[in-house]
């Protein structure tokens, strides 16, 4: 009996100590949004659980260890105890008890991360191999995600190629984004800072890379900043002709995951350089980089692929470029010397 | 043990199962329930008369939301009172007419359409969590608990025979 | 069926066949008519019993599983552990088969492709003779009556060869030329595979009745030792329950797309 | 140097390049006759349709040509076979044909200990990279493939490893001279060969960037590699079902007189659990690979929402097994646990009949809680409620074993030689990994969790602690039955308190980065995350657990003759295998023996688990 109230007592010192040792050790990165505090809250539960159980098991296993050794010469077996049902069922009812209940928290938090702002404001997500871009309700498109503090947000998100995943660890919630449907994120980012949205869903080659800026600001400040980025949209559009400022935009937004433009390798041809060069592709036949070239590679990206690489594995014309736009992308490609 | 007493216990264990697994399921879902889970609906859109001259300048008619969200299997149907012609994506519709759209397959649709200056309207059709849905979530919960206790009953609780 | 003398084996193969074949005729009526999932899902799962039950005889499992004292290096006793081991073998193989309809249904739904059902409901019913006529190559054997045997061994072959050449050679140029192509849209792709996956298995069939076949004609089998004969004739029957259960799945259950 | 060439492994390998090389050809013609493309002389010369059809005709000749089918065909042609097969003396035999289950599991065993080393020196090679942040060693497309490499044929060598333990101890155990097929014994183990060496050849063919799990659309569009990936799981599968289907056969029909369901030792009922999950869901991987196979053969559309595909299906197919998988690792671990404690406790194993239940309790309700791998991926958002709670109750019959592992324990008589260490070096390490399960299984955590490497964290831990330390404990407790001799204990502790405090070390890392942000498969991560000297002190562990490994290798290999000599029944043991001399007789049992008292009745006198009939009356 002596060795149970031993055992009981260092559980009982053990379980708050491990927990302390725990919540103390900052396991999870900053709050900042509502839903971050909820899924803290399913994960604090969690881990009294994980402490309980850990010294449930740990403390008596290596006090038996210590106090249950065989003595040096002893070889005679231990007390033939077979098993008691009693304490079988109590083991089996009492987590299965626990279980239910950490049911019961696991869809109360669900439904607390779900809940739904009637006018939240909707921004539509575009996902491609290894990078972002975001359109907002006022008509703009950029690759940083501008959030106003304490409004709730639904994003809109398809990919237009593979499998990708938006996460921003500090909302703590993560959703795949899947090509051919689009899939919601609900947040409502509560403290002002600047994150990094990344993806978590394994996307090929430069999934590492595959990040974008997620920057919160007060309502004020994201006002302001929206009417500068509506400005400059309309300024940029007024433009007649293929225009090379609107072709780097375009670039930044579609281009820039895979081709450089300061003449750096990497895994796609860089485009400085490239506009009127000739360029020797993989069956060995060699082409000058005209117009007709380059709106062809973008077009039908397969149809000519340049030596030394796969080919283009993103299609810009069903991930939405338009024919003005490849006007604008050739302008600003004949830019890059 | 005997063959129909393994059954017996067997079924008795299923049920166990599904009943607790029915308990825990709806009880959950009050938590998340969410607008969209109904069965499916008529949805009714007006487009109010003078909406083409507002959208014509460049203005939205308030009335008419930039994204609508329905259920598979709902049926929307655009009353045109205005004295313009519109048309919304495959639909077109006389003035003073209306007509009506069958949204059976779960996608999100960018529909051009004549009543909204942006000229496109999101129509986003969504797989509400029907009572269909809901049974099939109890069978999933239900069978996987209802094996836990079979396994325990049939081999756990020792099999006294009646004439002892 | 070896309790049963031979006359009324073949009585009980016959009352079999007619119940499934009646039963197949109601499954393509029910389908054309009334489009009753649940019914045809039942009249399925009925038609499998049938065979399971009859043909297929699953209730030898059970009754050599209690035999605690026979002895180890018996026939008898290798032949239930062969008979054990063919079970769980289908029972595996069937995980496939559920897997591909657990696809069909996903990316399908209630909807089905295009298909010829007059060739559907044609290659269906030879498959259900053949199964029938590898009943009486069975039960000939099990009545040790080799020149039957042989010849409802070849009568199945050519059976399975024709329901093999129905689906290759002409359901599918015929699906392909109605543009349910493989690489068209998953309806095409699920036909494809689902037919494909099955013939596959009918082609393995074919070779297992090819090699029972030879060695009955040699003379290996004996009315008292004859596993070759179950294991082909248990086997075949399972790639016959399988088509019972893609048939309405592919051709009666959902509307056209 | 001639009996090298003429072995099995030598002429099945050789056949298989020439199956590979005949079957690529082939299609080469055809497609030239088509006028389809033939020759990709910038890639891999051949083209991709030939790769995959070269590839499965190179396992097929492999398994023709080297000869381990030649008894069905016999069997075809209606000729009759020898039943007794005599194997060569010495190590050779490991390297032929055999039907004795004793060397088959010792094959089976040396494969997986072949991958173990080749997984594990991939992950030492990619730590290498991760150790600092910017890309110093490898490329992008490098670390993928060896990243998705490491995972894959670690899997494969678990499955492996646990057929291993299973099929040289289950006959043994129940007191049957062997397993009830064991031609098809002799085939699951060599049909695994070609599939590891289908594995290794997408090295060098591109590689592939989808980790093992392999989703598309981007396994859609990975390079020939991936073919060559979903092509060498498909083969190692059959080896997995085929494997598990004579295990259950085995168990049912050869057990020995009196031998009841609760009369078993309690690593046969774990290996009837593992195999009833074994036998079917493997094949519904087998079947998911094989639809993106046809997706890129012939454009098949399941996966491509192009053309009406779902992706999300592909996930419901490939976890449908690959959680049922990871409970297929560890039954057999957790069943050496159970089998060796009382051993060493000198006391019965705590509530016997409920350790048994949770076996089987585990591989059931395991079969029906796959979607809790897709929380984040679109799925249907209502059903995620659902699949949590039944994930959670795995925890119950999980918790079992554990306090009847903790009651076994308390008041024995405990000693620790190097299989006990491994024992309960192995209870604590899956403690710690099944204790990160549920955060993982309450959907709104794991939303924060997924993919990040708190997750890998999670499964190294619950691998290591399920399958790799039972494994080691089971290599230490059983070498005498093999080699007569027993493993040197010095060396054995200097691999154990190398490897667990370094191994806790490296999940315990992971864990905490994983949950600061780290994500999965990344081969650079941001600076300013500050996890780089993390990352090192993983590398270093890592490093240290492979030194451990090497050292375990180092004893193993030298004291196959060198060891201490060890006959008898050195653990004195209960257990029917250790009744007969060792290394064990080649037909197990000489007489058969009957079951005549309880399997773990220490501290009771005279009451003998088995008896041997009396050699006179036959
Ligand atoms: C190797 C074996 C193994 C084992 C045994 C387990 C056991 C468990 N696993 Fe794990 N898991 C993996 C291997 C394993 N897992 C792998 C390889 C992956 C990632 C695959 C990939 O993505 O590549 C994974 C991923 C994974 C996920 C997906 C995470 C994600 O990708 O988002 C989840 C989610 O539910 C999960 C949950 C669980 C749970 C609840 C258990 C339970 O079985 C654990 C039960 C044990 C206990 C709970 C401790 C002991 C119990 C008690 C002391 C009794 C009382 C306890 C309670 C009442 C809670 N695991
Ligand atoms: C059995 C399963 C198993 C085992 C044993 C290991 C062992 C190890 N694993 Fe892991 N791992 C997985 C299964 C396993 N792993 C899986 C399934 C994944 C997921 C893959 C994916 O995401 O797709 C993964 C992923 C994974 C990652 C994440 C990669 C990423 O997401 O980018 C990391 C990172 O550190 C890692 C590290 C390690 C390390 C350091 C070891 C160390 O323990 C290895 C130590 C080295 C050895 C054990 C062998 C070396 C021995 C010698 C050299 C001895 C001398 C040789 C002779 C005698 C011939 N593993
Ligand atoms: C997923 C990576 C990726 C993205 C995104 C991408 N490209 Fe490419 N691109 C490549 C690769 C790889 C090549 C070289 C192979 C080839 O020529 O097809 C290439 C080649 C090209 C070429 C021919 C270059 C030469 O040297 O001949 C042009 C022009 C081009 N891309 C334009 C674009 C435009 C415009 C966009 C954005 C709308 C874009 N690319 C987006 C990967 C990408
Ligand atoms: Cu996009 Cu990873
Ligand atoms: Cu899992």
């Amino acid at each position: 009996m002596r060795h149970f109230v031993i055992v009981g007592v260092l559980v009982a010192i053990l379980t708050p100590l491990t927990y302390i040792g725990l919540s103390s050790a900052h396991m999870m990165p900053v709050e900042a949004s509502a839903q971050s505090q909820i899924v803290d809250q399913m994960w604090n539960w969690d881990m009294m659980a994980v402490s309980f159980l850990l010294a449930l098991i740990v403390v008596p296993m290596f006090y038996s260890l210590i106090v249950f050794r065989r003595k040096k010469g002893d070889t005679t077996d231990a007390e033939h105890v077979e098993g008691n049902t009693k304490l079988e069922v109590t083991w089996t009812i009492i987590p299965l008890i626990t279980v239910l209940v950490f049911a019961y928290l696991g869809a109360y938090t669900l439904g607390e991360t779900r809940i739904a702002d009637p006018n939240a404001m909707v921004i539509k997500v575009r996902a491609q191999q290894w990078s972002w871009s975001f359109e907002y309700p006022d008509g703009f498109t950029s690759t940083d995600l501008h959030l106003p503090k304490d409004q709730q947000v639904v994003l809109k998100m398809q990919s237009s190629d593979v499998i990708h995943s938006f996460w921003v660890p500090e909302f703590r919630i993560k959703q795949d984004v899947l090509p051919g449907r689009v899939t919601d994120y609900r947040i409502t980012p509560d403290m002002i800072g600047s994150y990094k949205v990344r993806c978590a869903e394994l996307c090929g080659t430069s999934h590492a890379y595959m990040e974008a800026n997620v920057i919160v600001t007060s309502q004020a400040d994201y006002k302001a900043w929206v009417a500068d980025q509506v400005a400059a949209a309309q300024a940029l559009a007024a433009i007649p002709g293929p225009n090379a400022a609107r072709g780097e935009k375009i670039y930044e937004q579609y281009c820039r995951a895979c081709h450089s433009i300061d003449g750096s390798k990497g895994q796609s041809p860089t485009w400085r350089g490239l506009y009127g060069s000739t360029v020797e592709l993989n069956d060995g036949s060699a082409v000058v980089a005209d117009d007709a070239y380059i709106t062809e590679s973008i077009k039908q990206p397969a149809a000519k692929v340049v030596k030394g690489f796969d080919a283009m594995g993103f299609n810009p014309v069903n991930a939405g470029v338009t024919d003005a736009q490849i006007a604008d992308l050739i302008a600003f490609i004949q830019t890059l010397k | 043990m005997p063959r129909n007493e393994i059954i017996k216990r067997i079924l008795l264990s299923l049920a166990a199962g599904l009943l607790l697994s029915a308990l825990i399921s709806e009880f959950s879902y009050i938590f998340l329930r969410t607008p969209q889970d109904r069965g499916p609906q008529q949805i009714v859109l007006v487009v109010p008369a003078g909406t083409a001259e507002r959208v014509a300048h460049g203005e939205a008619e308030p009335s008419i939301p930039a994204d609508m969200i329905f259920v598979v299997g709902d049926t929307l149907v655009v009353k045109n009172q205005d004295n313009v012609a519109h048309r919304l994506g495959p639909l077109f519709i006389p003035a003073g007419a209306e007509a009506s759209l069958k949204l059976d397959t779960i996608a999100s649709y960018a529909y051009e359409c004549t009543f909204r200056p942006g000229q496109y309207i999101g129509l986003d059709v969504r797989e509400a969590t029907t009572l269909r849905t809901r049974l099939v979530g109890i069978l999933f919960g239900g069978l996987p608990m209802g094996a836990l206790f079979a396994v325990y009953a049939v081999l756990g609780i020792p099999y006294k025979k009646k004439t002892e | 069926m070896a309790h049963l003398n031979k006359s009324d084996a073949l009585r009980q193969g016959i009352i079999i066949f007619v119940f499934l074949a009646v039963l197949t005729a109601l499954e393509f009526f029910i389908a054309v008519t009334l489009e009753a999932v649940a019914l045809l899902v039942v009249v399925a799962l009925v038609k499998a019993g049938l065979v399971l039950y009859y043909y297929m005889h699953i209730y030898k499992l059970s009754q050599e599983a209690d035999d605690e004292d026979e002895d180890r290096h018996s026939l008898a006793y290798k032949t239930a552990t062969n008979r054990l081991g063919l079970w769980l073998f289908l029972l595996s193989d069937s995980f496939v088969f559920g897997g591909l309809a657990v696809a069909r249904f996903n990316l399908l739904g209630l909807t089905r492709p295009e298909l010829n059902q007059l060739l559907g409901l044609a290659v269906t019913s030879v498959l259900l003779l053949s199964s029938f006529s590898m009943n009486r190559a069975e039960v000939s054997m099990e009545h040790g009556d080799r020149k039957n045997f042989l010849l409802f061994t070849v009568l199945t072959f050519l059976l399975g060869a024709g329901f093999v050449a129905g689906v290759v050679f002409v359901e599918w140029p015929t699906a392909i030329a109605e543009g349910v192509t493989p690489s068209a849209n998953a309806a095409g792709a699920i036909f494809f595979m689902m037919t494909g996956m099955h013939a596959f298995h009918v082609l393995t069939g074919l070779i297992f009745l090819f090699v029972i076949w030879n060695n009955g004609r040699r003379g290996v089998y004996t009315q008292e030792k004859h596993w070759g004969v179950e294991a082909a004739t248990v086997y075949w029957h399972f790639v016959d329950v399988v088509w019972i259960f893609f048939y309405p799945a592919l051709y009666l259950i959902g509307k056209l797309i | 140097m001639k009996k090298i060439f003429s072995s099995t492994l030598a002429r099945g390998l050789l056949w298989q390049a020439v199956g590979w090389l005949v079957g690529a050809l082939f299609i080469t013609g055809i497609r030239a006759l088509m006028g389809l493309q033939a020759i990709d002389a910038s890639k891999f010369f051949f083209t991709e349709p030939a790769w995959v059809f070269g590839g499965l005709l190179g396992a097929l000749f492999f398994i023709g040509g080297s000869g381990i089918v030649s008894d069905w065909f016999k069997w075809a042609k209606g000729e009759e076979t020898s039943e007794h097969h005599e194997d060569p003396a010495g190590g050779e035999k490991y390297f032929n044909l055999s039907l004795d289950h004793k060397v088959i599991g010792i094959q089976y065993t040396l494969l997986a200990l072949a991958l173990f080393v080749i997984g594990g020196t991939f992950a030492l090679i990619f730590r290498l990279e991760l150790a600092h942040s910017g890309l110093q060693l490898l490329t992008l497309q490098w670390y993928n493939t060896l990243m998705s490499l490491h995972g894959i044929l670690m899997i494969i060598g678990i499955l492996l490893g646990v057929s291993g333990v299973i099929n040289y101890l289950v006959p043994m155990l129940i007191g049957a001279q062997d397993m009830a097929f064991p031609r098809l014994n002799a085939f699951s183990y060599w049909v695994a060969v070609p599939g590891a060496v289908l594995l290794l050849s997408s090295l060098a063919l591109g590689g592939f960037d989808t980790g093992w799990t392999g989703y598309p659309p981007l396994s859609a569009r990975a390079p020939v590699g991936m073919q060559m990936f979903f092509l060498g799981v498909f083969v190692a599968g059959w080896s997995s079902i085929l494997g598990a289907l004579n295990v259950i056969a085995s168990v049912i029909r050869m057990r020995a007189k009196g031998m009841t369901a609760f009369r078993m030792p309690i690593l046969v009922w774990a290996a009837i659990a593992t195999s009833l999950i074994a036998l079917t869901a493997t094949q519904l991987i087998g079947l998911s690979f094989q639809l993106v196979m046809f997706q890129r053969l012939l454009g098949m559309g399941f996966f491509d929402p192009a053309k009406g595909g779902n992706p999300v299906l592909f996930q419901h197919l490939f976890w449908f097994y690959s959680h049922p998988a990871v409970y297929v690792f560890v039954l057999p671990g957790l069943g050496v646990i159970s089998e060796l404690l009382p051993v060493f406790v000198r006391k019965p194993l705590f509530g016997y009949r409920w350790v048994a239940m949770s076996s089987l309790g585990i591989a059931l309700v395991g079969f029906l809680v796959w979607a809790h791998h897709m929380f984040t991926s679109g799925m249907n958002d209502y059903l995620r409620v659902p699949f949590m709670y039944s994930t959670l109750l795995v925890a119950v019959p999980t918790g079992v074993k554990f306090f009847s592992w903790v009651a076994t324990l308390w008041k024995g008589k405990i000693e620790t030689p190097t299989p006990m260490l491994f024992v309960l070096g192995g209870i604590i390490v899956f403690l710690l990994g099944g204790l990160s399960g549920p955060p993982n299984a309450t959907v709104a955590t794991d939303l924060h969790l997924q993919d990040t490497y708190w997750i890998v964290g999670h499964f190294h831990d619950t691998i290591f602690g399920g399958y790799v330390f039972p494994f080691f404990a089971a290599i230490y407790y059983w070498f005498p039955k093999a080699t007569g001799r027993r493993m040197n204990e010095t060396l054995g502790k200097i691999h154990f308190w190398l490897m667990t405090p370094s191994f806790l070390v490296l999940t315990l890392f992971m864990m905490r980065i994983g949950l600061l942000g780290m994500r999965r498969r990344i081969a650079d991560y941001d600076p300013a995350l500050g996890f780089d000297w993390y990352q090192l002190i993983m590398t270093i562990a890592g490093f240290t657990i492979a030194l451990s490994v090497l050292i375990f290798f180092i004893n193993f290999f030298r004291s196959m003759k060198h060891g201490e000599k060890a006959d008898g029944n050195i653990w004195n043991s209960r257990s029917p295998e250790w009744q007969v001399p060792s290394p064990m007789p080649v037909h197990n049992f000489d007489q058969p023996f009957e079951v005549v008292g309880e399997p773990y009745d220490y501290g009771l006198t005279d009451a003998p688990y088995i008896k041997f009939a009396k050699s006179t009356h036959k």
